[in-house]
């Protein structure tokens, strides 16, 4: 019950501010309606640069949402607060990582099909694609929050975050452009999963101090 | 003036909404009624052009919307009164919904008539640029801190954003996209037959009468919301 | 229902330096205690370590006899107030209260809560565009929305103005009253009770 | 050298709300004021006013005899010092200084100011790693590395203990001799010296 | 002198805080090491793509960035001590868009010769890239600067600011994936500098209070 109204609490937060669910996608089709001036729809191996840039719009932005995973609540103490409730702080990390998945990539997911039909795609690579972003965000998720509690309390760490998170995600960019690869993304979420929940959990008792 | 209006007004507004439920409703029947039995399939199109009597009254009124929306921003311009700012917050999520509307309803209708959902023309690629100018409106006054400079820039934003609605409306004229040019809407005689129009026009009658319910139920809370922020002060 | 935090032996060491050493004192429930000191002597850490966030002490720290650092679970049984006031500047009070009743898994009343802190004006007023004082004051309301046995306010009274002190002082009784233990620092003389205090002397002067 | 601030029917209006009204006063070199009042009465308001900041306001503010509307430029010889304590967390306590320097093109000598303000030994510390005194009495830097003639001080006590409130009370008495003005906010009795003060009354109680 | 001053504090800041020059460069050999897996080098519009990446990265590390301009000086109350220098704010503000266009865009413009020479993209190629990314990057700062002006305190308007950054950066990504148009870019960048100029001024007024 606490586990659930943690993660209210931080959908509340985002839907207050305004970063709610139809705004998140926005993003993601403003960042594909940059793809036909880019490349010429009609091109042979089109798919693969829109599955591409599907990727690498959620690496953005997720890249850009990351901060609010910790930062705002460190800064102003609810995480001190949140952290003193004393239940196991895996699992308040855990929360955090599923509210911060809800708020940022169940948008994209939503947006991907309708996107994807208005290029053209067929239904089962939509499919695919649906899969493959469903398997490979969640592990991207936890790797952004894990970086970004790494640096809480530097606010100019922005470049630092990218830098850390770029190549770690590069994995699940290509096998994600990929087309059967649900399993290997698959796999590398729960990697990401056990090595972020570790880093994110360590570097918190060491934050709140 | 203004700090008066509020509360007579939200009473008027109290009493005549349950005629504009009502009113919703029936004309939403009988339209219905029209569309999905009373008329004719088209010969080439067959059944699947009914959804134009989903698609063109919102479209139609998602335009509506958002030249209400512009003609506030540019009235707060000239006048500095916040009842424009109500009538605009108002309208702009309203408009959205219409918006979506007919985007989804015109993909789903371009499939068979154009073999393809979507296509980056023109008309299209204005009407999603129209989504957007509705959205960055409303996240204005949601994200700027400063209320103030919010009333600014919103305000810039659905005024700059006027120039869309021609281009929407004249960009089947102006470049040739895939998209119907005007058929109905034309100043001359409608190049549509009568049997089609009718259920059409129910339609159009039906979606007014719908935004104009919300844009009161809408238009109520804003003012609610005005109301208390004058009272704790 | 009686409670009591003893420490016995507490010892601190923060970037390698020793902050303080040989802390000792217990406050029983009903019972206020407030933590003196200049500057940097550590009354803020003191508070912290207690709090269960510093982990680098060494010493004992009892609650109702069992060390907190067996059992983690008693300090769920605390709360701390400190510096940082906890508050979402762009929501309003009432956002903000509704946030952390999610947190300390209660169901509220808001009117009480806003009663008791006589808040009830700016409950829709957005965080942001109230004064300090106001802000600390809102602040307060965390500690009231849920009973913790076990109050740690760091500097409590930083930005209340007379009235508003007189305020905190009567939440404070009706805590203790109710079986509570209420523990805050300062650094300058303040008109708030206490039953007892200690000073932490700078045991590395900076 | 001799400065006089006056201040005639000063009002203040901030989301359509009246914060204060009428008020009206004059500091001359050599003084210092302290403005009193509850909590939301108006003084960080009055302060950020004067400092040019609000400017939605009626009533004369005049600078040795020039008023501040006309003329911007005499608002550079001001310093507001208010709950934003200025500084970069993640630098030195050098490193905060030598950037002010840049935004008040100062050369200043950085061991004098360490000396006055008694902070050689934390000069390399990062902010961060410094308690919330600490951090005060380096925001306090920002006045003494260039002379402004007016100090507008929001509440400049909080978070200090009385050593570095009577060091404060020498800034504030050097700064005044050599000509200057101070004006600082307070919601509760202090210890600081002042030789004329003004009571914020709740014009709009909140 | 003083404008120079505060040029070089907000450099000094930039380097103190591990955002210095180096970091921003990595940014965009990170992205360009995706390119290779989204899209085969050795097709025939490679230089059209390469150059929309460029583009593209040049956008993003300048959204990842714009919070920077005011954000942190607003937060701790820097600006307010900026402010009150009663410099002229217009130019206030100039030397917060020089600063950071230092910053931001000449690590960029350093990597992109290296980068193109990878990818095996000829001189007069590189020449006409880079002085297009010259004559763009600037107006997209301005911009940048200018929304990121409009959020002042606001932690949670990321999604925000890209939403109205991106329309905004459109024209500079079509003309700047062109191949001759310095002096549409030039024009389009003189334009966004009077808009952003006007609007960052006016909302640090109104910010500031
Ligand atoms: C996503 C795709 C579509 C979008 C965004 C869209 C958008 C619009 C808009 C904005 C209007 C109102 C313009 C005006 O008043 O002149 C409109 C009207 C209309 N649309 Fe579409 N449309 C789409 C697909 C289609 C399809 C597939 C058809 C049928 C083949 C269609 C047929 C019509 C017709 C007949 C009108 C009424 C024209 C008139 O007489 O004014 N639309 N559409
Ligand atoms: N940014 C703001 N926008 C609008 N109103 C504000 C803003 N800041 C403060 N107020 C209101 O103005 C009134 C005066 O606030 P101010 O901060 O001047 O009070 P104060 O005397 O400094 O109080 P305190 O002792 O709590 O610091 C308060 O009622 C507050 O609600
Ligand atoms: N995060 C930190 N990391 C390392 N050392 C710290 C940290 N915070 C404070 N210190 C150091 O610990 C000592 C005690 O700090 P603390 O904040 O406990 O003092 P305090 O008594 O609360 O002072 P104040 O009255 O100024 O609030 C100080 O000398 C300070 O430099
Ligand atoms: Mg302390
Ligand atoms: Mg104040």
């Amino acid at each position: 019950m606490w586990f659930y109204n943690l993660i209210v609490r931080d959908l509340k937060l985002a839907f207050y501010s305004s970063t709610n669910f139809l705004f998140a996608a926005s993003f993601l089709i403003l960042i594909l309606i940059l793809l036909p001036f880019i490349i010429d729809p009609k091109v042979n191996q089109f798919i693969q640069i829109y599955t591409g840039f599907i990727w690498l719009s959620i690496a953005l932005s997720i890249l850009l949402t990351i901060d609010r995973v910790f930062e705002s609540d460190y800064e102003d103490g609810n995480l001190d607060a949140i952290i003193l409730t004393q239940k196991p702080l895996e699992l308040i990390v855990c929360s955090k990582f599923i509210s911060h998945w809800i708020a940022n990539c169940i948008p994209i997911i939503v947006v991907i099909p309708i996107s994807a039909i208005l290029f053209g795609i067929n239904i089962n690579e939509i499919i695919n694609i649906i899969l493959n972003v469903l398997a490979g965000s969640t592990g991207m998720v936890f790797i952004g929050s894990a970086v970004s509690s790494l640096t809480l309390g530097n606010k100019r760490s922005g470049i630092y975050k990218s830098i850390i998170v770029i190549p770690l995600y590069i994995p699940f960019i290509i096998f994600g452009a990929n087309q059967e690869s649900v399993l290997v993304l698959i796999g590398l979420s729960m990697f990401a999963f056990i090595f972020s929940l570790f880093t994110t959990t360590y570097s918190l008792r060491l934050y709140v101090e | 003036m203004f700090y008066k209006l509020p509360n007579t007004l939200i009473d008027t507004l109290r009493n005549w909404l349950p005629v504009f439920y009502s009113t919703t409703l029936v004309t939403f029947s009988i339209g219905l009624y029209y569309a999905i039995y009373n008329s004719p399939p088209d010969y080439i199109q067959g059944d699947s052009m009914r959804i134009m009597y989903v698609h063109v009254p919102a479209a139609w009124l998602s335009l509506g919307s958002y030249s209400i929306l512009a003609i506030s921003c540019i009235a707060w311009f000239v006048f500095r009164n916040p009842i424009f700012n109500l009538f605009a917050k108002s309208i702009a999520p309203i408009g959205a919904v219409f918006t979506i509307i007919a985007l989804v309803t015109g993909s789903i209708w371009g499939k068979p008539t154009w073999g393809t959902w979507w296509a980056w023309d023109a008309r299209l690629t204005s009407m999603l640029i129209l989504f957007f100018l509705y959205i960055a409106y409303m996240m204005t006054w949601q994200v700027i801190v400063n209320k103030e400079l919010a009333a600014k820039i919103s305000a810039a934003l659905g005024t700059i954003g006027f120039i869309n609605i021609p281009i929407i409306k004249f960009s089947v004229d102006w470049w040739n996209t895939l998209h119907q040019p005007a058929t109905i809407s034309k100043l001359s005689a409608p190049s549509i037959h009568i049997s089609m129009l009718t259920p059409l026009m129910l339609m159009t009658i039906a979606y007014l009468f719908l935004l104009i319910t919300l844009f009161l139920i809408r238009y109520k809370t804003e003012l609610v919301e005005v109301k208390i922020s004058r009272i704790k002060h | 229902m009686s409670n009591k935090l003893e420490i016995n032996g507490l010892e601190c060491i923060r970037d390698n330096r020793p902050i303080f050493k040989d802390i000792n004192f217990s406050v029983k429930s009903n019972q206020t205690m407030l933590v003196r000191g200049k500057n940097g002597s550590g009354k803020t850490s003191l508070l912290r370590v207690l709090a269960g966030y510093i982990k680098n002490y060494s010493g004992n720290i009892l609650f109702n006899g069992n060390n907190i650092k067996n059992d983690k679970e008693l300090l769920s049984e605390f709360r701390f107030l400190g510096q940082k006031n906890t508050l979402k500047g762009n929501l309003s009070v009432q956002q903000n209260i509704a946030l952390w009743e999610l947190i300390y898994q209660v169901k509220s009343d808001t009117n009480e809560i806003s009663k008791i802190l006589n808040i009830e004006q700016i409950l829709n007023v957005d965080i942001n565009s109230l004064s300090d004082g106001q802000k600390k004051r809102i602040s307060l309301a965390r500690l009231i929305i849920s009973n913790a046995k076990v109050w740690l306010l760091d500097e409590p009274l930083v930005y209340l103005d007379q009235d508003k002190i007189d305020l905190l002082q009567n939440i404070i009784l009706r805590h203790n009253k109710s079986g509570g233990i209420t523990i805050y620092s300062s650094n300058t003389d303040i008109n708030l009770e206490y039953d007892s205090s200690i000073i932490m002397d700078d045991y590395v002067v900076l």
